[in-house]
């Protein structure tokens, strides 16, 4: 059954990432990036369970830290770095 | 019991991944950026906190569950409010959202 | 077939190494210059990771009812080596800026023009 | 099953590469930068290499990108575009990649135990360190004990470039001799952002109290001084991207900043030499105490807390002097 929910966080993965590559706007980007982050997290916590050893969890803290924290700086930069949107 | 809860986390985890999946297939497919952070939404909230819940139930009363639990809280802190914060941006940016489609049909 | 299997991190890794590597000889801009520098120097990163993983071992972190580990020494070379990285590459990124103060531009074949042109 | 995911995020971590170089809109480029550094951690952790991935999520999606960004706005967002693909630099790269795959025919398969790497000082440290250190994670203990020379020389590398980022962007042109006018969209805008403010006031103290839990903790799960550093130094961008630079920079001054990143690596380099004076040799930490393992402990400790002070500061640092920099 982890498999199941592994194989469904990969898919998802795949598809923010081609939403991450096509765009259009820096905005689709950002929110599939950011989307793709909180995949990985999911992804870290089910491997953990899968390969019997779950006893990182911290790792995928760290991920939610850092997913955020990338976000907001990516935003900030948009705000006052005067970006081409398209 | 060990057997419901067995099959509790079984079906969460696996509504977990199709919502996942379902969200992943909606910032695909949705036509313009507001439609897509709906799709995102739903991944973050609902299909994040299934999994975790389906994977605190398999890990049963331990460390893991509260490690798993802290992880749900930082989610619910963070992804939110990243997602407004990207949706003011954008606004702030001009970036209008797809209403010509709807006009046409009516 | 079995070929395949067993060496595909590795090749993935040099795929990695090349884009790389690619990125920083054709690419004009700085920026994209240390891009590619970065995605070169990741790509070593998993190549070392990739040696030390045992089958059927687990991280090297002893708990119990475990008794086969990977190899932690490529772990530790890598994890220092991945500060370094970032910290040379900001010294990296320190100079694109300044050379971007002093001269304008960070395309390569404008600075080399400006060099000729006194 | 491990296998197939490996592949999986391998072949995406492949396609970003591809993205990247084909896109010429460098903002775009490091945004997925960030994607591909968390694919990277992705991959670590699948291979066993939770300490590395641990690092590479921090340092390559957090702190890296950061500083990528700041880069960017402090010169130009938009690449040249190049005509067509450089044929040249792509025979170059397609041989130097076919010599490549041509010598991995010669190396062993992936995850082979009787693999060269696994027969010499690896099992060594596996079968020893248990017993010798007496700390459960053994790449802590390969780090800080086994090779605290190498680690030692690391945090000084860490510390000199610190030190040429701050000779290269702290001087002239620095934003706080501008005019207020200047300063003005940076406060407004953060006016508006008031939820994230909110937010940010008890998601801070969460992230540092995480941060010091991975320093402590780096002798029994993942973690350590590197990881922790980088952990602390993000929640410090993170304040100074939501309340301004100003405001960060009054909480921690400069001078007390550069001073902790001397003292980091001071407590390092300390340390081995307190051993030194109690009849061990350098950075032999179980002179330190009368039991062996009680000393390596406590060894451990200083020089992982020593790691810790000045990547962190030097993180923050060099933040501080990209971001202080005024757009010429």
């Amino acid at each position: 059954m982890f498999i199941a929910a592994m194989i469904g966080v990969l898919i998802t993965m795949l598809m923010a990432l081609v939403r991450a590559l096509s765009g259009p706007t820096v905005f689709d980007r950002i929110l599939a990036v950011n989307m793709f982050g909180t995949k990985t997290v999911l992804f870290i916590a089910v491997l953990g369970f899968l390969s019997g050893r779950p006893e990182f969890l911290d790792l995928a803290l760290v991920y939610v830290l850092i997913n955020f924290i990338g976000t907001i700086a990516i935003l900030k930069f948009v705000r006052f770095g005067k970006v081409e949107t398209a | 019991m060990d057997l419901i809860v067995y099959y509790a986390s079984w079906a969460l985890l696996s509504c977990g991944a199709f919502l996942c999946a379902v969200g992943g297939l909606g910032i695909l497919r949705l036509p313009d950026f507001y439609s897509r952070q709906h799709a995102a939404g739903i991944t973050d909230t609902l299909g994040s906190a299934f999994v975790l819940i389906g994977l605190m139930l398999q890990s049963g009363f331990s460390l893991n569950a509260a490690k798993l639990v802290m992880i749900l809280i930082f989610l619910i802190l963070t992804s939110p409010v990243a997602t407004h914060a990207i949706a003011q941006a954008a606004r702030q940016s001009g970036l209008e959202p797809k209403v010509v489609a709807e006009e046409d049909e009516a | 077939m079995s070929d395949a299997l067993g060496l595909y991190n590795y090749w993935i890794a040099i795929f990695l190494m090349m884009v790389g590597f690619y990125n920083v000889i054709a690419s004009g801009n700085l920026v994209k210059k240390l891009i590619g520098l970065s995605i070169f120097q990741t790509s070593v990163f998993l190549l070392y990771i990739t040696m030390g993983k045992v089958k059927d071992g687990t991280a090297p972190i002893l708990g119990d009812g475990y008794d086969t580990f990977s190899n932690p020494l490529p772990h530790v070379l890598i994890l220092t080596a991945i500060v370094v990285g970032i910290a040379t590459t900001a010294v990296g990124l320190a100079l694109v800026v300044r050379i971007q103060e002093h001269f304008g531009t960070i395309e390569e074949d404008e600075l080399i023009a400006q060099e000729d042109s006194p | 099953m491990i296998h197939v995911v490996d592949m999986t995020l391998l072949a995406f971590l492949a396609l970003v590469a591809i993205a990247i170089t084909r896109m010429t809109n460098l903002f775009a480029t490091s945004v997925l930068t960030g994607v591909y550094s968390l694919l990277m951690a992705c991959i670590f952790t699948v291979l066993d290499a939770v300490d590395v991935a641990f690092t590479e999520a921090a340092v390559g999606a957090g702190i890296s990108t950061v500083l990528f960004l700041a880069t960017l706005s402090l010169t130009t967002q938009r690449e040249k575009p190049q005509r067509s693909p450089n044929w040249k630099a792509l025979c170059v790269a397609l041989l130097t990649g076919g010599a490549l795959v041509y010598g991995t025919f010669d190396m062993p398969h992936f995850g082979d135990p009787q693999a060269p790497v696994h027969q010499h000082v690896g099992p060594h440290y596996i079968g020893v360190s248990p017993t010798q250190i007496g700390v459960p994670n053994m790449v802590t203990s390969v780090l800080a004990s086994y090779r605290g020379y190498d680690t030692l020389g690391e945090t000084a590398v860490i510390f000199t470039a610190c030190m040429a980022v701050l000779l290269l962007l702290q001087h002239e042109k620095r934003r706080d001799e501008q005019s207020a006018v200047e300063e003005k969209p940076d406060k407004e805008a953060m006016e508006h952002a008031m939820i994230l403010r909110v937010q940010s006031k008890f998601f801070i103290p969460l992230i540092l109290l995480f941060g010091l839990y991975v320093q402590f903790h780096g002798d029994f799960g993942p973690g350590g001084g590197f990881q922790a550093g980088v952990i602390f130094a993000a929640g410090i961008i993170l304040y100074s991207l939501v309340n301004g630079l100003d405001k960060a920079r009054q909480i921690i001054p400069p001078n007390v900043l550069h001073g902790l990143v001397a003292f980091g690596l001071l407590l390092y380099a300390g340390t081995g030499l307190a051993s030194l004076f109690m009849d061990g040799n350098f950075l032999q930490y179980r002179a330190l105490a009368e039991e062996a393992t009680h000393g390596e402990h406590i060894g451990i400790l200083l020089i992982e807390l020593g790691v810790g002070i000045t990547v962190a500061t030097v993180m923050t640092s060099m933040f501080f002097s990209f971001s202080g920099r005024r757009r010429s």
